[in-house]
């Protein structure tokens, strides 16, 4: 945009910026891919002239400069998917006194100056963490896989799939953090293993699945334990495998499309539209979780997705039209 | 004068064995503590699951003692990166496949290598101080494995790389545990009983000295960090075996516990003093320690004070440095 | 006997020239790039930015210089942080006792480094490996998840100037005073004595044991001024928050011109390194190198820049062959 | 004059060595004691005792008569007690200001430093040796840049201004010219005068008879006896201090490679920064002894010859192949070796194991394709010379930094001497070896030149260069001011030539 200065306000065509605090995951490359696709949609329209990028492996404090230097860029809507949810506070109220819009993705954060634009991670945790409790019944005993601990969205779905269990009287043997990590998970649960070889299932987050189902296999205990899964490809692949010998797992799908489904909440502001009444809750809109992969629709979903490679998520997102009936 | 005294040489080419049979019998004492507080810990199948896990921190270690002997502040922060680089590089290339294993092993560990020769021609041409020279490196291995993948790692572990990892031989136990120990092997013979382990210690113990007897300090020390480099390169490739996915931070974790184990070994961070078999026990015991930690159901706030303050415990054994005053 | 000492010495250490060169190169590339570099939100919020890091690349000065280092100097940030966030309770008037909380965390947290490597000599870089998870262990507990507020007035505050000069950039001032003050004092000398020769400093009866633990204390003091500089840029607390920014700081000191062997350098080039440091982050956003290569370039700028400081260095020690 | 100063019992072990085993002392104010004997005999593990760097096993230090507790050097400052150790305690990177009121400094309110008065109390303890630093005090260049005898001379003005009742110098002279002892001297006379007790301990006897009272020797940690200077002999102190003169072994060197007898070096215009065209030219079997005031290009000219210092003009020829003078692993492979001058930074690895601080120079001609090493070669090398230098020694396994100077210094030699070198140069071999010690090595520097080899020899010792040297080359300002040959090498001359070349420094 040509308005120097204060940023943000003016007409179409929109800049847009988008900090991502995070790269050594591939669901942010598909987040960032996924924006950049649909982004050139919005180009061809004329709505957009400009994506601005910010994506480094960075800190709260890197995060802050990575948004000054999208305020400083004269952008006028910010995509961000935060390293926090509490310390960008101060530079969301910059961004807004500048007029520039702000959504954040994936994870809510709690300033009143951002437009949260997210699944209910909450939700998200119950559906495998409802799944896993039928499958080991009352009583049942369980180990946890978690993310990272103190991490707002670790917290969150931890928290959830808690009480979920707690009512259906499952027993959690205990809860260790495999930090979002294939290979930190595998080696989590060989270890809960040792201790717990008895247990009946185990409940882990997206992005570890796939370790602590190679662990499980390797203590040759698929047929004992069941594994609340993901809904990315390479666990699906082992999943498949294992179906002939009557595995069965539940993959939530986490989407990284969640960037896309902002950018259209944007593009809307940005055209002046205001939140339809019902639609935000606070700050926050709260996207459906696009679908989940169970037994019954696997081969459905395999058959779409098997061709991509392992460390593809499954993906979902509203479209123009969906987004578009949010607003007034 | 008296006579020369000349003692019969009992240990003129092995170095205080003290550090390493300390570490070895703290690995035993965390191993039993664990079985106290939670049962099962100590099971045989527990025990070689724990040492194939302390196996890839083992070696990547290698070329951190290398490193690190070879003193001038001497460590390689990128060791973990390089590691992760080295596991997407073969696996994007054996994409699953027994026939590529080979070139792509070797594709991996030149690729780490270079990226070591780079490192050594900062550390000893550019005299660039290595901490910041591998740390500056971390950014561009990272950029370096987002151009190759375009931030999707891809490719599949080679089932024959799978199964020498994970693959049991004799007494049930994997086929890494073999390697490691041919590794290890290699590596104290490289360091006790060759010029180049010699050299190595001269320049970490006294470069100008080094200098001065003829060893060709800058060689050595480039040759340390290309052998550091391939270590790590090795070492992900070897967890590729295990994960058979490749991740983009695979490997990334290894960073500083590669040097919490060399030092935990017995190895001075000023150079010149230690060894690879303190080492191996250092790795041990780390993962040992995260092993027993992990059954503890004691939540990840107190997970991680507990991770710091036995660390500490284990350094004041015998990490510690010369007294200023005897 | 120059060029032994040469051949000696261990790493390069850049002159103050070569590190204010950089800073104009940097400040230079970047208003070229960056058309409203010099507008006064452009200054306040990089400003802001900057405090942080020079705050604890001060602090790992001093640690440095002793001979020492100290890797949980992120993580003590953030224990600060929470601890002060906690007692803030989005509350101006208990600002003091947050700010005394946040000084005290940081000198007690530098006083158990101290005794780790001074008494129990324990080696530097993996004591202080160690007691980081200790401290950011603690942060969990003090704070669980992210929460706690910081008054408005003091994030306004710290992004506002007085009299068109940029409170954040006060706030650097301030911490290259503190430096210049401490530099005269006796235990900033028997710092610089015991990281250039800790025997020599002993048997001179400088105390060791004591001059150590004080340089991991005036380490921890600075990462509690790094604390709330964090709060005010960030309005709020997340147990996190500070722990990055440990090897940052080490690469700032060596930016600076401070031997990593200890007993040469000093802060005020740290402080510059800092600066250099965020610059170069800036360029390469302003400069459009694709997302992909940006930590490419960021890794290899920074080695560049020490690489073209050792080439005199090169030059000296070896005739043309 | 009543007892100052009494050691008594004394032990101190290290490891598996009686460093002390039982040494005792007795001093009064207002002498000057001389602490003597052997290479590793504890002289200086006595001296660290007082000084508070040591704490010994056991014994008892009393001064003035009451029990003194040392436990660490500020216990020791507290008591009068200042020291100057045979391994120096400079600070490098501070000032030579800085490093005289070390620990001590001067401070304002609140402990802020007093940089004038530091300057002062520098100034002043420095003053007396002002002509060694041509008349100009170096207070405010980083120590380290100072030469080894002006390092030397600072430590000694540190000692100075801590204003001691007991000054402790071991081997204070050794990288000091004899200008420079000579002011030395003079000091401490002055000090003697004035009641203060000044334990010396010096390997050269001329200078201890110059100018020590008494004398006690050691032997093996014990003392074997205390003398009166004045009446006892030369051969009867060095009786005293190691027994029976050993006679020099065999030494059979290993011999140059067939047919280096007629080696040939010549040098031509050889430039640095501190050489100014040298040119001369050495014969196999011949001693060249490199003379003058200290500090005038010696050691440099021996570093330059070894690849190790920056060329900016000439060439150095061997049996008329150009010499690599770029790296010193290039000399080495040319068949050249330097036993450097600063034995501590650059001869040897302190905390390696004898064996290999030995092995380091030759074991690539022993080892399997210059790689592989086996133990077994290395050990009986190593063995060899432990047995021909008479290193004493625990194990060959123990950190070379177990040793004592002298025999730290044998094993610097000692690792070149498995490289059968056709040039061997040598920058103050005898520095703190001794007399039994030098003795072997002088013949270690015959046999070697008998054998073909040809020897550059600087010496800050005239005697020794004098008495070994076929040729000497009087250097100054870097340049060959004259040249000595045959009958003309005397110690006298080469004092005399030395000193006539530099009248403005008359000392
Ligand atoms: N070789 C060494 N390298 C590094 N640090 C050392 C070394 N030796 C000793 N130190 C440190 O120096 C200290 C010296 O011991 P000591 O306690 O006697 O110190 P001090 O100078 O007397 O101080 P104080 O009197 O305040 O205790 C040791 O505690 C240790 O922290
Ligand atoms: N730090 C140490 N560790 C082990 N052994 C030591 C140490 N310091 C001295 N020794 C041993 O103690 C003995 C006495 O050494 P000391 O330095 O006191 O001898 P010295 O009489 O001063 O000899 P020199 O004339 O060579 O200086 C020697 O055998 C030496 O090897
Ligand atoms: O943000 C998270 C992403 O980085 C991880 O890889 O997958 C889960 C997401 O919630
Ligand atoms: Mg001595
Ligand atoms: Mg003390």
């Amino acid at each position: 945009s040509s308005d120097g200065g204060s940023g943000g306000g003016g007409g179409r065509p929109y800049t847009i910026g988008l900090s991502n605090g995070f790269v050594g995951s591939e669901w942010r490359t598909q987040m960032v891919e996924g924006l950049q696709a649909a982004f050139a949609e919005y180009q061809k329209q004329g709505a957009v002239d400009e994506l601005v990028v910010e994506s480094a492996d960075t800190d709260v404090n890197g995060q802050i400069q990575q948004i000054r230097n999208l305020i400083n860029r004269d952008v006028d809507a910010i995509i961000v998917n935060p390293n926090s949810e509490t310390a960008l506070d101060a530079v969301f109220r910059e961004a807004e006194q500048q007029g520039i819009q702000v959504f954040a993705i994936d994870q809510a954060v709690t300033s009143k100056d951002v437009t949260n634009v997210v699944i209910d991670q909450a939700e998200w945790a119950r559906i495998s963490a409802k799944w896993l409790a039928g499958q080991v019944g009352e009583g049942g005993d369980i180990v946890v896989v978690n993310g990272i601990a103190g991490h707002p969205a670790n917290e969150m779905r931890w928290n959830a799939a808690k009480q979920v269990f707690a009512d259906a009287k499952v027993n959690v043997l205990s809860v260790a953090d495999g930090n979002w990590d294939q290979a930190t998970g595998q080696q989590v649960m060989t270890n809960l293993l040792a201790t717990y070889p008895d247990v009946d299932g185990v409940w882990t987050q997206d992005g570890m699945a796939e370790g602590v189902f190679r662990a499980v296999q390797a203590a040759d205990r698929l047929k004992q334990i069941k594994i609340s899964g993901e809904a990315r490809v390479g666990f699906m692949r082992l999943w498949n495998q294992a179906r002939a010998d009557g595995f069965e797992s539940i993959g939530v799908v986490n989407p990284p499309g969640g960037a896309v489904s902002a950018l259209h909440m944007a593009v809307n502001a940005l055209d002046g539209k205001t939140f339809a009444g019902g639609k935000i809750n606070g700050n926050t809109v709260t996207i459906p979780i696009p679908y989940t992969v169970d037994q019954a629709n696997f081969e459905q979903h395999w058959g779409a997705a098997g061709g991509e490679s392992d460390a593809y998520s499954l993906d979902g997102s509203l479209t123009p039209e969906q987004a578009a009936e949010y607003f007034q | 004068m008296s006579a020369p005294t000349v003692e019969a040489p009992r240990r003129v080419l092995s170095w205080r064995p003290g550090p390493v049979a300390l570490a070895g019998a703290i690995a035993v004492a965390l191993v039993i503590a664990g079985e106290l507080v939670s049962p099962g810990f100590a099971g045989y199948g527990q025990l070689v699951n724990l040492m194939r896990v302390a196996a890839f921190l083992g070696v990547i270690a290698i070329g951190q003692t290398i490193v690190i002997i070879a003193g001038g502040g001497g460590v390689d922060l990128s060791v973990g990166k390089v590691a992760t680089f080295a596991a997407i590089i073969g696996s994007r290339v054996m994409a699953g496949d027994d026939g590529d294993l080979v070139p792509a092993v070797a594709l991996a560990l030149a690729v780490a290598a270079a990226i070591g020769l780079v490192n050594g021609l900062g550390v000893t041409l550019l005299r660039i101080p290595p901490f910041v020279m591998t740390l500056g490196m971390i950014g561009v291995v990272q950029g370096l494995i987002l151009a190759y993948t375009g931030g999707q790692a891809s490719g599949r572990a080679a089932p024959a790389l799978t199964s020498l990892v994970n693959g049991r031989l004799i007494f049930d136990l994997p086929g890494l545990l073999f390697l490691w120990a041919a590794l290890g092997l290699l590596a104290v013979w490289l360091l006790r009983r060759t010029t180049f382990g010699w050299n190595l210690f001269a320049v970490g113990a006294n470069r100008t000295a080094a200098e001065l007897s003829g060893v060709r300090a800058d060689r050595t020390l480039i040759v340390a960090y290309v052998l550091s480099a391939t270590f790590a390169g090795l070492g992900g490739i070897l967890l590729l075996g295990y994960t058979e996915s490749v991740f983009l931070d695979l490997a990334d974790q290894y960073m500083l516990p590669s040097v919490a184990a060399v030092v935990i070994g017995g190895t001075m961070l000023a150079g010149g003093i230690g060894g690879y078999a303190g080492t191996a026990v250092g790795a041990i015991v780390l993962t040992v320690l995260q092993g027993l930690l992990t059954t503890l159901d004691i939540g990840g706030a107190g997970r991680t004070v507990v991770n710091g303050v036995v660390l500490l415990v284990l350094l004041s054994l015998y990490g510690r440095q010369r007294r200023l005053r005897s | 006997m120059n060029v032994l000492r040469e051949i000696r010495l261990p790493g390069v250490q850049l002159s103050g020239t070569a590190t204010v060169a950089m800073l104009v190169a940097a400040v230079v590339v970047n208003s070229a790039l960056q058309p409203n570099f010099w507008s006064a939100y452009a200054l306040t919020s990089n400003f802001a930015t900057f405090v942080p890091l020079v705050a604890i690349a001060v602090g790992q000065t001093i640690v440095v210089l002793s001979g020492g280092i100290d890797l949980s100097l992120g993580a003590q940030v953030t224990l600060s942080a929470v601890a002060a966030v906690q007692l803030l309770d989005g509350r101006l008037d208990r600002l003091p006792l947050a700010v005394a909380a946040a000084l005290g965390v940081g000198l007690a947290c530098g006083a158990l480094n101290g005794l780790v490597v001074a008494l129990l000599r324990l080696q530097p870089i993996v004591a202080t490996f160690a007691t980081s998870f200790v401290f950011s262990g603690l942060a969990l507990v003090v704070l669980p998840t992210p929460g706690g507020s910081v008054p408005i007035e003091v994030t306004t505050v710290y992004r506002d100037a007085v009299l068109g000069v940029p409170v954040a950039l006060l706030a650097i001032l301030g911490l290259a005073l503190l430096w210049w003050v401490l530099r005269r004092h006796r235990v900033l000398r028997h710092v610089y004595a015991v990281g250039g020769d800790p025997e020599a400093a002993y048997a001179s009866l400088v105390p060791v044991a004591r001059t150590r633990v004080l340089a991991y204390v005036l380490g921890g003091l600075f990462a509690a001024l790094a604390a709330l500089a964090v709060l005010a840029n960030t309005g709020s607390g997340d147990p996190f928050v500070g722990n990055e920014l440990t090897l940052a700081s080490v690469a700032a000191v060596v930016l600076g011109g401070t031997a990593l062997a200890g007993g040469r350098g000093g802060a005020g080039g740290s402080i510059l390194g800092a600066i250099v440091l965020a610059l170069v982050t800036n360029i390469v956003f302003f400069a459009d190198v694709p997302t992909t290569y940006r930590q490419l370039v960021n890794g290899a700028v920074i080695i560049l820049a020490l690489a073209l400081a050792g080439i005199p260095a090169l030059q000296k020690r070896r005739p043309a062959a | 004059m009543s007892t100052l100063l009494e050691m008594t019992g004394v032990r101190k072990r290290y490891g598996g060595v009686q460093a002390l085993d039982g040494a005792d002392l007795t001093a009064v104010g207002g002498e000057v004691h001389a602490l003597l004997g052997p290479n590793g005999s504890g002289k200086s593990t006595l001296d660290k005792t007082l000084a508070g760097t040591v704490v010994p096993d056991s014994g008892e230090i009393r001064i003035d008569g009451e029990a003194a507790r040392i436990g660490g050097p500020r216990d020791a400052h507290a008591l009068g007690v200042a020291a100057v150790h045979q391994q120096l305690s400079i600070v490098g990177d501070l000032t030579v200001t800085q490093n005289v009121v070390l620990g001590l400094e001067p401070v304002r309110r609140w402990g802020f430093l007093d940089h004038r008065a530091a300057r002062d109390r520098a100034a002043a303890a420095l003053e007396r040796f002002a002509a060694a630093f041509s008349g100009r005090l170096p207070l405010d260049r980083p120590a380290g840049t100072l030469g080894p005898g002006e390092q030397q001379i600072v430590e000694v003005a540190k000692a100075l201004a801590r204003e001691p009742r007991v000054l402790v110098l071991d081997e204070a002279t050794a990288s000091l010219h004899k200008e420079q002892v000579e002011v030395l001297f003079e000091v401490v006379r002055e000090l003697r005068a004035a009641g203060v007790l000044v334990l010396f301990t010096s390997h050269r006897l001329d200078e201890v008879f110059a100018l020590c009272d008494r004398a006690t020797v050691l032997r093996n940690g014990r003392t074997v006896g205390t003398v009166e200077l004045a009446a006892t002999g030369e051969d009867e102190l060095v009786r005293l201090m190691v027994g029976d003169l050993p006679h020099p072994a065999d030494l059979a060197v290993a011999p140059p490679p067939a047919g280096a007898g007629a080696a040939v070096l010549e040098v031509r215009g050889l430039t640095t920064d501190r050489l100014r065209d040298v040119s001369f030219t050495v014969r196999g079997g011949e001693v060249l002894g490199l003379g003058g005031l200290q500090g005038q290009g010696q050691s440099e000219l021996l570093l330059a010859l070894f690849g190790a210092a920056r060329i900016t003009a000439g060439e150095a020829l061997l049996d008329g192949e150009p010499l690599p003078l770029t790296s010193p692993a290039r000399a080495a492979r040319a068949g050249i070796a330097l036993v450097p001058g600063d034995r501590g930074r650059q001869g040897m690895f302190a905390s390696r194991p004898i064996q290999e601080n030995l092995s380091l120079a030759s074991m690539h001609r022993r080892a399997l394709g210059r790689f592989a090493l086996r133990a077994s070669s290395e050990r009986r090398a190593a063995r060899t010379m432990v047995d021909r230098l008479q290193i004493k020694l625990g194990s060959p396994a123990d950190p070379v930094s177990t040793l004592s100077g002298g025999n730290q210094q044998k094993v610097v030699i000692g690792k070149w001497l498995l490289d059968q070198p056709r040039v061997v140069l040598l920058d103050d071999p005898t520095k703190g070896v001794d007399v039994g010690a030098k003795e072997e090595i002088y013949a270690i520097v015959r046999a070697l030149a008998d054998d073909g080899a040809i020897v550059v020899l600087n010496s800050s010792d005239n005697r020794e260069l004098a008495e070994l040297s076929d040729r000497v080359l009087v250097l100054f300002e870097g340049a060959v001011a004259e040249e000595l040959a045959a009958a003309a090498v005397t110690e006298n001359r080469l004092v005399s030539s030395a000193l006539r070349l530099a009248p403005g420094e008359s000392l």
